[in-house]
């Protein structure tokens, strides 16, 4: 049997802010610009796309975050079965949106790390290393941004008050976690 | 002829409590017409300038400059000097500058303080070591002196820079121009204005140029702000503003003039004996007489003639200073500015004729220009006096563009600057 | 450091962006019909300007799109933004 | 014995709170509240430094970030040192110990000091005229001239503390908490925007709120009270956020400002551990209101520098705020009303004024009378023409000044003191404003630039904006505010203001003087030791721009940018060039308006986080497995794996031999990886690598070659055809980024009409590579239900696969010239992979070999590494590799600049094999080739670009570029080094397996 092997290991708490990874978490990178794909994937996953830019959507099994005109992360609500990385929802899209030539389909569940942050101090350590005006962000269940934390690309999906989900590319994600580590350790 | 600079002269004027020092320059009207006039008041127009009438004995001619002389990258660089290029044709152009600089103060009978205090560049991968290594045998090759240091010679030459091998990017090596330096910017304008001025060049300040007239493909002369000027050959030397002047001819050139952002620290005693650049850990480094810390990197990606730039390249630039040298973390930022550097896609200068008679182009010096001065100045100054480059800038020319046959300086390792 | 307002993602702080020089430079439909001296033109001459300049900018750091924009050079002052395939705007 | 001349006591100083400090090795007293200034001056000392250029005693001038005189170091030889530190800002701390600097052997005594006489012979720039000859000798010169340059020292420990950034994004930025801050500040707040208030000092209310005299009301109560009420109410807005310590350094376009915050410098070091030292903050404000204030001007006059002499503005404050008196016989030198202010203070605080010299003639404000009601004498009509004390002044000499104010009449008079305030004028702080891109305008009744266009959204308020006296201030903010943040009313639209300032002024930017200027010294820039004479000679030597006589006299260019004496110089220029001051224009104020520290810049960019650290899946098992790195872009990657005290060239050799001989197997992980899909995707590739794709069958594997459009070679890999429209593509490790954004380029910009995606799969892969004879063996017990033989799983193909219920793909790919694999797994299973393959291969002795072997065993195969072996300028011809660029293809990226007529010609640079003729000789990479030595200029035909001993082929190896090297082969030629001449064969670049039996073995 094959070992599962993540990269953040330990969850890393501090007064106002919590942080850790939430694995396996099925990740897939959907692309596509015909008003067919976004039906098909609304029908094959009853999931509507979200076309407002920096917006989000969900449905009972899964979540869609705008990433461009034409590209859209969508993920697993809840852990996977670690054993197996054959998932329903890739088949599917693959079938109603590849086959069909809608679109593209792309699986990157270890492309990126999801971290989970919780506490009120989310977003003073975000400002000591991202430009990004998280001013109405912060206010705004489900809001999605792409940007720069300490010289690295994040995407920040907000869940609601106080607690965001934090995707970073997975050679990335353990010098971005120490980095928030000491930067959270003086807020 | 002017008095001679000397301590003698300036005790003798101590004694008239020196009311008696007279102009380094004059403050001319343009004639009607001159036989050759330079745009640009720069270091490299000026020494056009001296060079044509020393060396050509082409008397009648003028240097027009828009604001004040020196007062565009030359007084705005990091001064650094240096010949240790990789292809031969860079090497030869350098070189022949960096020759003209050792004599350069007692020629112009003015200080320009050319400091050999020596150049070192540094590798911090393997791909660093193995263009440092090339770039020092093509230079050992071409009579340059340049020694590839591993990590402890590194140290020992400057001790302050962090050598240790568990920083992010270690020292691997690097190399090392003992004839390299620095010199005193505003003092190389101001020595050839001097000198050039007492062969009877005008230098006419605040005269900004808004024309160039041509009758098919010959040069006539120039409309400027203070009126038009007649004459039969052009040389510009604009630096930034290059392509604006371009224009006006009909012309355009590879250039693109972005920012570039240099910065000192306040000024104390003596902490670093040499100048030291890095291309990965992207910084350079030396201490003017005066005792700041002048520090310099790259420029923006986007064209700009505001002369600023963005506050990520100062940091970045920073950043990469107390990498490698962690004492300075204390130091402060005094200053810091901007220019506008003209870059030609293969880091090289154009130092050319033109499709159009009489007028000739001494431009791309990118973030390197200053190095150049002496020798660009002469090499330019041979081009529009005999309408034909010398051997040293043949390579140089437009034309290279249209062939391929580039000069490629950072393909090669060398920071360009 | 400029604020950029991404057509597609809204005002941004320009570190995430990168310069991707002067707009509207077609690349040739037929490079093996043209003479070196007409490829060099499109290979490396360039206006330059000084004031109103169409160039390109992407949000690298964002949703990875392209986009033109509208600067004065002299400075640095963006006069308008549009999207690839747009008419660029009368300025 | 040290005299205490503290008076009064002021709230502002809590005299419980006793603080011991060290001054040039002395314990001396002070109180919480007092800067080191006002200790110091508390203890009766004025001198603390010496000036840059002829080393004159100078003291404490101002109370603030202007002070170009009292400069001292910190700490002097700890890690904490800090040199150039204004005495005027440091507040004290209990353990502070501070030195003088540029003096030696101390402050009293300095030898220097004979610069001071010799200065006759060294006027502004005479060091462009000397030190010359004999030409060799500039470098001795310049020994001693850097030696007595320079002011403070320069730490040489490393920093121990830490810096941080925040960025704040806010609607209303106020910079100052002056009276007109906190008035914009409330006003903003109560409003409803959120709103940033900084300053620079530890208080708010900067002058204002220690204005104690009965003379300045705001609503029938004095000035200061009222303001106090005005602070305790901004504090309650939850919307105004306060920030105190805060200097903003920059305003740059677009409303970008950084500001340093100050966290820990007042504290004892012992309470600085793990705190963060200093923040820099980034703020993006969408209005900028500018509350900078004003700096009081000093007086130009013969000897003007001595220690004792001191703004008048700043004696006044030292006296209200601090509770000092600066000195018991003071005199204070005016040319307007201000300097009464200071008067009428003082004499409230019982602190003896000896006289007042006014330039003006007949004049009689509220504030005169009230003085004279006090019995101080004034002399009006005179100006100090000299001074005497060297070390502190001690004597005054006045004269009366003719009526038009060109020189001095009648007889001297002398006046002794041991103080002497200087009231100029004032100078509106319009740095910020200029900074961010504003043009000024200059005001000609009372000769001040202040701001006239505004570039962004902002606006200047107060005494920067040229309102100097409380009911200017008063009455023309409302209505600034009111039209800038676009609202109906303000708390302050009818206060009744009270106050007695007559704004007549006498403005002489030289004062005359009984000798002739040369035989005078009267200071400009004090901490330059620019005189106007300086600027007078360097005016006489024909510059004209203010920027020359800037550089050329050094005037402005100290630590305190000029703060002080920058209006004097202009004034001086105008009137020696008969220009107009508005037409001349300012010296260009450059940021930071105060030395801002490197580490704040640099923030937490520091040791481990100067950089990105990338980490492949299988990082933490090559170091258990010792392995050492090697850095590739952003990522470390196994560069080999001594074993039991190997060097790096024995590990090296015995890593090739056993890739070649049974085993090899190599983490690949950092290859980029582009997943391409769509209906256009083989036209994509068509148009973006040289060869063509079309045909490529499903489940093949193809190696590219990526030029520039200038034709020049840029990345390469192997793509694979997963389906009809579905391709994955593989980059070089440092190209994967810019590759996958040139390639976004094109399909965007150049190509919208293709239908095709490009998405990075980089990280969600890690790639194991299996090479060597065995590697079958291997890879098939670990992937058990996948059929491996040759007919159906040849080379340059792929398969998907499953290992337990994982999926994988996996190619049957070499770039070591081996039968060998490539498996392609998720990330978070690739290590056990990675261990599973290593476990089967035990028995075949498998290897695990890094990047240093990797080279090698490509290089014996002749294959390139781009960037190694090319550099820019090498075509796919140079490279010997015209079989990889389509002749049939219409048109891809680069085709057309291979037809240029540089590039077509033959004898460009290409790459060859080199052979040593002593086998064991291995070549040095980036050695030159030359064919013939003696030949001077020696011609460089090349240079070696890779170079190995092969331990399969038992001999020294190298590739090399060479001026028409592709028909040259067999040929001699030479490496010169150094110190030998190493002859070398051209050679065939593939020297190993030409048939690639191997490969199919």
């Amino acid at each position: 049997m094959l070992n599962y092997t993540n990269v953040i290991t330990e969850e890393k708490s501090f007064s106002g802010l919590q942080m850790k990874e939430i694995r396996p978490v099925m990740k897939l990178i959907i692309r596509g610009k015909k008003r067919e794909f976004l039906s098909a994937v609304g029908k094959s996953l009853n999931l509507l796309l979200p076309n407002e830019a920096n917006t989000s959507s969900r449905s009972e099994n899964l979540t869609a975050i705008w990433l461009s005109p034409d590209e859209w992360m969508i993920y697993s609500n809840v852990t996977i079965d670690s054993k197996n990385n054959d998932y329903e929802t890739e088949n599917l899209l693959n079938k109603s949106i590849s086959k069909k030539n809608l679109g593209a389909v792309t699986d990157v569940t270890d492309q990126f790390v999801m971290i989970n942050m919780k506490g009120d101090k989310i977003f003073d350590l975000f400002e000591t290393g991202s430009p990004f005006n998280f001013n109405d962000f912060r206010n705004k269940k489900g809001s999605v941004t792409q940007t720069i934390l300490a010289k690295i690309d994040v995407i920040i999906h907000n869940q609601n008050q106080n607690e965001v989900n934090l995707f970073v590319r997975r050679s990335f994600s353990q010098h971005l976690f120490s980095w928030m580590n000491d930067s959270a350790s003086r807020l | 002829m002017k008095n001679k600079y000397s301590l003698f002269s300036l005790v003798k004027n101590a004694f008239s409590y020196h009311e008696n020092w007279e102009k380094a320059w004059k403050d001319p009207e343009p004639k009607k017409e001159y036989d050759a006039i330079i745009i640009g008041g720069g270091g490299h127009g000026l020494a056009t300038a001296y060079y044509l009438a020393k060396k050509h004995n082409m008397k009648n001619i003028a240097v027009v400059e828009k604001g004040w002389i020196g007062g565009g990258n030359t007084g705005r660089n990091t001064t650094i000097i240096r010949s240790n290029y990789l292809w031969d044709a860079s090497a030869g152009l350098y070189d022949h500058a960096l020759k003209i600089w050792e004599g350069l103060s007692q020629e112009l009978n003015y200080n320009v303080m050319f400091s050999q205090r020596g150049v070192m560049n540094l590798a911090h991968n393997l791909q660093d070591v193995r263009d440092l290594k090339r770039r020092t045998h093509a230079n050992r090759l071409n009579g340059i002196d340049a020694v590839y240091l591993n990590t402890q010679e590194v140290k020992k030459f400057c001790p302050i820079i962090n050598t240790s091998p568990d920083i992010r990017y270690p020292v691997l090596g690097g190399t090392l121009q003992k004839r390299a330096g620095t010199a005193r910017h505003d003092a190389v304008a101001w020595g050839y204005a001097r000198g050039a001025d007492e062969m009877g060049v005008d230098i006419i300040q605040n005269c900004e140029v808004k024309g160039i007239k041509r009758n098919g493909d010959t040069v006539e002369g120039i409309e400027t702000t203070r009126g038009f000027i007649k004459t039969k050959k052009i040389g510009v030397v604009a630096a930034g503003h290059s392509s604006l002047i371009a224009n006006m001819a009909g012309l355009r050139l590879p250039l693109e003039s972005k920012p570039l952002q240099a910065l000192v620290s306040e000024p104390v005693k003596p902490i670093i004996d040499t100048v030291v650049m890095s291309n990965a850990v992207h910084a350079y480094v030396s201490q003017s007489d005066k005792g700041e810390l002048v520090i310099g990197a790259g420029t923006d990606d986007y064209v700009s003639y505001s002369q600023k730039g963005s506050h990520d390249i100062v940091e970045g630039t920073l950043n990469a200073i107390l990498e490698l040298y962690p004492i300075f973390s204390r130091m402060r930022m005094l200053r810091q500015w901007g220019g506008i550097v003209d870059i030609c896609p293969d880091a090289s200068p154009i130092i050319s004729k033109t499709s159009i008679k009489g007028l000739y182009f001494n431009c791309g010096w990118g973030t390197g220009g200053f190095k150049a001065t002496p020798g660009s100045g002469d090499l330019f100054a041979h081009t529009i006096a005999n309408d034909e480059p010398h051997k040293l800038n043949a390579a140089f020319n437009i034309n290279r563009f249209v062939s391929g046959d580039l000069v490629d300086e950072h393909g090669a390792a060398a920071v360009a600057h | 450091m400029f604020i950029i307002n991404c057509p597609y993602c809204g005002e941004r702080e320009q570190s995430e962006f990168k310069a991707g020089g002067e707009a509207h430079i077609i690349r040739p439909k037929q490079p093996t019909e043209l003479s070196d001296d007409q490829w060099a033109e499109y290979l490396f001459m360039r206006k330059n300007i000084k004031g109103i300049q169409f160039e390109r900018w992407v949000h690298t750091h964002g949703c990875r799109k392209w986009f033109n924009v509208v600067r004065d050079t002299s400075n640095d002052d963006i006069k308008a933004i549009y999207k690839m395939g747009e008419k660029p705007p009368i300025i | 014995m040290v005299k205490n001349l503290r008076v009064k006591t002021s709230k502002f100083i809590d005299e419980t709170y006793k603080i011991s400090f060290k001054f040039n090795g002395t314990t001396y007293y002070g109180y919480k509240g007092d800067t080191l200034a006002s200790a110091l001056l508390a203890n009766d000392i004025h001198l603390v430094g010496r000036s840059f250029k002829y080393h004159r005693p100078r003291g404490i001038m101002t109370a603030g970030s202007e002070e170009p005189n009292a400069i001292v170091q910190l700490h002097n030889n700890t890690s904490r040192t800090e040199p150039n530190v204004r005495a005027t800002e440091v507040e004290i701390y209990e353990g502070l110990e501070a030195s003088s600097q540029n003096c030696w052997p101390s402050v009293n005594f300095d030898i220097g000091g004979i610069n001071n006489f010799l200065s006759p012979v060294l006027p502004a720039g005479f060091y462009y005229k000397t030190f010359m000859w004999p030409a060799s000798f500039w470098e001795k010169y310049e020994y001693f001239i850097r030696k007595s340059a320079g002011l403070g020292k320069s730490p040489t420990k490393p920093d121990p503390d830490i810096y941080e950034h925040k960025y704040i994004h806010c609607d209303v930025l106020v910079v100052g908490a002056g009276i007109s801050g906190i008035m914009a500040a409330k006003t903003a707040a109560k409003n409803g925007f959120k709103t940033l208030l900084v300053d620079e000092k530890s208080y708010l209310g900067g002058s204002t709120i220690y204005q104690n005299s009965e003379l300045f009301k705001i609503n029938n109560q004095v000035s200061s009270s009222w303001l106090e009420k005005e602070i305790n109410e901004i504090k309650k807005f939850a919307n105004l956020e306060i920030r105190t310590r805060t200097s903003v350094a920059a305003f740059h376009g677009y409303n970008f400002l950084l500001a340093r915050e100050n966290l820990t410098d007042h504290l004892p070091l012992d309470q600085r551990n793990n705190k963060t030292r200093q923040r820099l903050l980034k703020i993006r404000a969408k209005k900028v209101i500018t509350a900078t204030g004003s700096l009081e001007r000093p007086l130009i006059f013969d000897n003007n520098d001595r220690p004792g002499i001191l703004l008048s503005s700043a004696i006044e404050k030292y006296a209200n705020f601090f509770g000092v008196a600066c000195g018991q016989k003071n005199i204070l030198f005016t040319n307007n009303d201000s300097a009464y202010e200071t008067a009428i203070s003082l004499f409230q605080k019982g602190i003896h004024i000896e006289a007042i010299i006014d330039n003006r003639e007949d004049i009689d404000s509220k504030l005169i009378k009230e003085t004279e009601k006090n019995n101080i004498k004034i002399y009006k009509g005179y100006t100090i023409i000299n001074t005497t004390g060297y070390k502190r002044i001690n004597k005054i000499i006045i004269m009366q000044l003719s009526k038009d104010g060109q020189k001095v009449v009648g007889s001297k008079k002398s006046i002794t003191c041991d103080c002497l305030g200087v009231a100029g004028g004032w100078t509106p702080a319009v740095h910020l404003f200029t900074q961010s891109g504003g043009k000024l305008k200059f005001r000609d009744e009372d000769q001040v630039f202040i701001p006239n266009k505004y570039p962004s959204d902002q606006i200047s308020i107060g005494s920067c904006n040229g309102d100097f006296t409380l009911n200017e201030i008063l009455s023309s903010i409302p209505e600034i505010l009111k039209d800038f943040l676009n609202i109906k009313k303000t708390d302050y639209d009818n206060l009744e203001v009270q106050s007695s300032f007559n704004k007549s002024k006498r403005n002489i930017w030289l004062l005359p003087s009984d000798k002739i200027i040369g035989k005078t010294k009267p200071f400009v820039d004090y901490q330059n030791d620019a005189t106007a004479k300086d600027i007078k000679l360097a005016l006489r030597e024909g510059f004209r721009s203010i920027e020359h006589v800037k550089r050329y006299t050094t005037t402005g260019m100290g630590t305190d940018q000029g703060k002080l004496g920058n209006m004097h110089a202009l004034g001086i220029i105008s009137e020696t060039a008969g220009s107009k001051m508005g037409e001349l224009g300012t010296t260009t104020f450059r940021p930071p308006y105060t030395p801002l520290t490197f580490g704040t810049i640099v923030g937490r960019n520091v040791g481990e986080y100067f950089d990105i650290f990338r980490r492949t899946p299988i990082h933490d098992w090559h170091i258990k497995n010792n392995a050492e790195f090697e850095n590739v872009g952003q990522w470390k990657r196994a560069w080999y794996y001594p074993k039991n005290g190997e060097n790096m060239h024995e590990a090296v050799q015995r890593e090739s031999k056993a890739a070649r001989d049974s085993a090899g197997i190599l983490d690949a992980s950092t290859l980029g990886k582009i997943d391409i899909q769509g209906t256009d995707a083989s036209e994509f590739l068509n148009r973006v690598y040289t060869n063509a794709w079309s045909k490529l069958s499903i489940g093949k594997c193809r190696y590219g070659l990526m030029l520039n459009e200038d034709g020049m070679v840029y990345d390469d890999g192997v793509t694979t055809r997963l389906d009809e429209n579905h391709y994955i593509m593989t980059t070089t490790t440092g190209g994967a980024a810019t590759v996958l954004g040139k390639l976004e380029d094109y399909l965007q910009t150049e190509w919208p009409e293709l239908d095709v995606y490009l998405t990075s799969v980089t990280d969600h892969y890690a790639t194991i590579s299996v090479c060597g004879p065995n590697s079958k063996k291997i890879v098939s017990t670990v992937i058990p239900d996948l059929d491996f033989s040759d007919e159906s799983f040849p080379h340059m193909s792929f398969k998907n696969a499953k290992i337990d219920k994982i999926k994988c793909r996996v190619m049957r790919i070499s770039f070591t010239g081996e039968h060998s694999y490539e498996i392609n797994v998720q990330a978070n299973y690739g290590k056990s992979v990675w261990e599973k393959c290593i476990e089967v291969g035990k028995e075949f002795n498998i290897t695990p070999y890094g990047t240093e072997t990797m080279h090698l065993l490509r290089a014996e195969k002749g294959f390139i590494i781009v960037g190694q072996d090319t550099d820019a300028t090498m075509t796919p011809i140079d490279l010997q590799m015209d079989w990889i660029v389509s002749k049939k293809k219409y048109d891809f990226i680069g085709k057309r600049s291979l037809y240029r007529s540089d590039t077509i010609k033959e004898d460009r640079k290409q790459l060859v094999g080199l052979l040593t003729e002593n086998p064991d000789e291995v070549l040095e990479e980036g050695a030159q080739i030359v064919a013939d030595v003696k030949k001077t200029p020696v011609e460089m035909l090349g240079h070696v670009t890779s170079s190995y001993y092969s331990p399969n082929l038992k001999k020294s190896i190298a590739l090399g570029v060479i001026r028409g090297g592709k028909n040259m082969l067999g040929q001699k030629l030479i490496i010169p080094m150094e110190n030998k001449q190493i002859n070398v064969t051209v050679a065939d670049p593939v020297f190993l397996d030409k048939e690639n039996k191997r490969l199919n073995a």
